[in-house]
């Protein structure tokens, strides 16, 4: 089997070297065959441990970014490096050993309605081929972290669209990884659930997980003051790490 | 995780699937344990066959009429080289014998022979033909030199009813191999059909685990294991399928078996034939979910 | 061939009786098989012509609410009057033709793959029997109205979320239907497509439709100020219509 | 919308449906078409089989031997009542045609015949029995009554052979039993099963239209004509497959024909056959497609 790699370890690097950016993009372009592109130059850095939005209206390319960063898709043009690691040399076998480091929330969550909540969330390890026992109690605690643990039993066709939503959030976390991409993962969840999440989020993020959140969710962004990726048309028109202290400012003068 | 633990995630995958969706699969092995049974009919109906066709052929001989002065040497020498190249008895039969049987063969008609006023019967040969030397052209071949003796006076050897009989066979083969083709066709098309689509109706499944991080072994092993059960559980379906005809056969109901002249019983090798179907259900079924999940393994 | 029910008709009746209510529901509850009620005692009427905002936290009961008002589900207990006919009464083939009156946007969307976004948005209208071109014709124009035209032929598949959402309205809304039910339908749309969006369903709805939308986003209900239903825990807890003004008044106090 | 357009739309649907998603039909035209072969290549088979039964029990007759007094009168009468019991022919045979006939039948030992002092055969009556009259039993019966007249020294009419030839065709009629219920069996399985698992990748669609607001006749209406259509495509392409397997059995390759004495030509009725695979392939075809249509109605 192969190894899995390393790079992503969260533990400093005991060389002392620098270590690599979580995500970095050098002038990438995406096209799906016939269609114009979707993603035309993207450059990007995304450091370890940082909570990122992005943002951008609807068919900018937000999901197809994300889908970029876990190898659903591959640039058409440009480099692509996962924690130091240019996924253009990655072969087809290692692929599954790098997505086990992350963890995706997917637009329209892409739960089994064959198998149960506990189930889905199971999923996850139980790629890792984690013991049964354990994949079951993990699971249900996390459940009980999205405020779901009473549906574990049950399967996602009877859960209402945000309870889904926190199901699928509950399976990229389950496994811990050291990178979360979230699409959307509170767009069907009231303004009191989407708090609870998003502290979820901070709080994972805060324990060492780098977190990217697509979101169209403007107080969002506002009330949590992160570094916020603005796509339109398929580029980068806004990076606003340097406006944060900024907007901060102007809003609480 | 320890490898026999693993093995235990994926039987518990695999049986699981089978029990959450257990309509794709029950197609599944109702079309596989039919192609089995088709197969084990088949094969028994072969068997049976062939002995059919010895008992359509009966004896078949092959009578030297030897000459009224035949030297002795000559005609020794005869016998021992048509016992060796048709590798079958020869007998040497009297003038009253031959008559006596012509008698009995005559029945009614018989009668007449016992007015004769000596026996106008020569001495002969008579070469009792086993099975493997019953080949028509062969035979020809050895009639027409042993005829150009000078101490021969004549070679019988039932031509019609040698070469009808070598056509039986040959028909017998033509059909098995139409028939066995067309099973073997439906069972490869059906079963890998049926498997297709039963993973068709989980690619969502596939997708997520691959999406999930799996790795393209984990993904493929619990269908691969599904094929097997499904193989092994058609297997014993067609098998009891395949015993109870067998036994309805053998129950004289029939009369299929009084006329294969085989006293109500069918000659089946019952562990080999188990051995067969499982063998053949097994690969079937492992060989069509391969073929199957390679199809949706690409997400 | 069964009649529709007429008396979805937007036309005043002549013999100047009442028109009756678009929805009524009086006691009704909802549980399904084997589960704690989802719906408990929901008395509710909606006049045609209305524009209601349903909403409440994640799991309340409104997409629940709304499959009882299009016959995805029936009420365990209690009456669902819909244009003033007692659905409980309607015989299984009924169903259909009450359909034909209501468009439905669904939480999850429910396209199909294997069609175009065209022939997606024209299959309402291949229900009814239209014919092939002005079903063709019909769907272009209402892919326009929600900016989707250049997408016409394209498999949903291609699209992103918030395309796929504005799919889903269009279908809903192409045979102009008496009453449209719409669960969550801004949930993937950015801020200005939202207004857009919006603004289209206030224009369906000035032109005699009864629109009903299930949200989370409470930017939406401040600002167009319409009659909010609040469920929470399956049980309506706030009917703001009479505190629409009063609200209204404090903002711009 | 008019008649004929909706049906227009109808067709469009179907088509498209199997344009759209070609591996699913494919798979049920291809186990559709295998079992419509099965039936047609059973059907040929089976009139080849009744030729060969025929050709294998050669001419049945049964002799009648007269005592030398036989008053001319009884043996007219007896005559008379023989053709009628049997509808068969009934020649007279004197004693000299007996003996040439016999003569000839034993070849080589038939010249033993020609020393004979004078002709020691009767007269006989000899019956050629038509194939309705070949019944064991009531031959039987028959001969023994024959047998008991005073003018008749004797009856033969081959009571192994007929018996044989009895066995032979109810075997064949079991053995066709069992083949045509197997394949059958298979049929309506596969067809269905495929079928229904095709419907059931598509109970999404079915889900949809019935949420927009479509009857159930309107849902169903599209799988009928597709079941219809895979039930026309699948009988075409089984009758070009009969067909070019007769051409091939007919081309001598095989031996099979000259066996069965058709001077190598099968007689298959082509239109009756068309129609039979047409008729049976649009039956489970839309059989089919209903039976799974149904499966998935319920919204
Ligand atoms: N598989 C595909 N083939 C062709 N085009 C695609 C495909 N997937 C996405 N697109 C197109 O790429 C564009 C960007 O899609 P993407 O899903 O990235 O948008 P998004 O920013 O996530 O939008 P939303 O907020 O609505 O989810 C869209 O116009 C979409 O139609
Ligand atoms: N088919 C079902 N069987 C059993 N329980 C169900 C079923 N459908 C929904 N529920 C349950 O009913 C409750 C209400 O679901 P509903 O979908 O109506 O919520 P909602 O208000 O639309 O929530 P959201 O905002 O998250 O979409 C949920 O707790 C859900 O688990
Ligand atoms: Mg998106
Ligand atoms: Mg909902």
């Amino acid at each position: 089997m192969e190894r899995p790699p390393d790079v992503f370890s969260r533990r400093p690097s005991l060389s002392g070297t620098i270590a690599p950016a979580m995500i970095q993009m050098f002038h990438v372009s995406k096209a799906y065959p016939g269609d114009p592109p979707v993603l035309v130059d993207i450059n990007l850095d995304i450091e370890k441990g940082e909570f990122i939005f992005l943002t951008g209206p609807s068919g900018a390319g937000k999901s197809t970014l994300l889908k970029l960063m876990f190898l659903a898709e591959r640039a058409s043009r440009g480099q692509v490096l996962l924690a130091g690691r240019n996924v253009a040399r990655l072969r087809e076998s290692g692929i599954p050993f790098l997505r086990r480091n992350i963890g995706v929330v997917f637009q329209d969550f892409k739960l089994l309605p064959t198998r149960t909540v506990a189930e889905n969330v199971g999923f996850t390890l139980d790629v890792l081929g984690t013991a049964r026992d354990e994949v079951r109690d993990r699971s249900l605690k996390m459940l009980r972290r999205v405020g779901l643990e009473h549906k574990a039993d049950v399967s996602p066709l009877k859960l209402s669209g945000g309870e889904q939503q926190r199901v699928s959030l509950a399976r990229a976390l389950v496994n811990d990884p050291a990178l979360l991409l979230a699409d959307e993962p509170t767009g069907n969840l009231d303004p009191a659930l989407t708090v609870e999440i998003m502290d979820l989020l901070t709080d994972v993020n805060a324990r060492g997980t780098t977190v990217v959140v697509a979101t169209h969710d403007a107080t969002l962004i506002e009330r949590y003051q992160k570094r916020t990726l603005r796509l339109e048309k398929g580029t980068v028109v806004a990076d606003e790490r340097g406006a944060k202290a900024a907007r901060l400012m102007s809003q609480t003068a | 995780m320890s490898a026999p633990a693993k093995l235990a995630y994926f039987v518990r995958t695999a049986v699981g699937s089978i029990v959450r969706s257990p309509f794709v699969h029950v197609i599944a092995v109702a079309s596989l344990s039919l192609s089995l049974i088709g197969f084990g009919v088949a094969r028994i109906a072969r068997t049976q066959l062939d002995a059919l066709v010895d008992s359509l052929g009966g004896e078949v001989e092959m009578t030297v009429y030897l000459a009224e002065d035949a030297p002795e040497a000559q005609v020794a020498e005869l016998e021992q080289a048509l016992a060796q190249r048709t590798a079958g008895e020869v007998h040497r039969v009297s003038p009253a014998e031959a008559l006596g049987r012509l008698a009995t063969q005559l029945g009614e008609d018989g009668k007449v022979l016992t007015e004769l006023p000596d026996n106008p019967l020569p001495w002969s040969l008579e070469v009792h033909l086993p099975k493997a030397a019953r080949d028509a052209a062969s035979l020809g071949d050895l009639a027409r030199k042993t005829r150009a003796l000078p101490f021969v006076t004549g070679v019988d050897y039932g031509e019609e009813a040698l070469e009808r009989l070598t056509l039986i066979a040959r028909a017998l083969e033509i059909a098995s191999l139409v028939v066995f083709s067309l099973v073997f066709l439906t069972a490869v098309i059906v079963v890998s059909a049926t498997l297709q689509l039963a993973i068709f109706a989980r690619r969502e499944e596939i997708e997520i685990q691959k999406l999930v991080g799996a790795t393209d072994r984990f993904v493929r092993l619990p269908f691969l294991l599904e094929g097997l059960l499904q193989g092994l559980l058609a297997a014993g379906l067609a098998l009891g399928a395949v015993f109870a005809l067998v036994r309805w056969l053998e129950s004289g109901q029939t009369g299929l078996l009084a006329f294969a002249r085989l006293d109500g019983r069918l000659v089946v090798q019952w562990p080999r034939l188990a051995g067969e179907l499982v063998g053949i259900g097994c690969s079937l079924g492992l060989v069509g979910s391969f073929i199957a999940v390679r199809r949706f393994l690409r997400v």
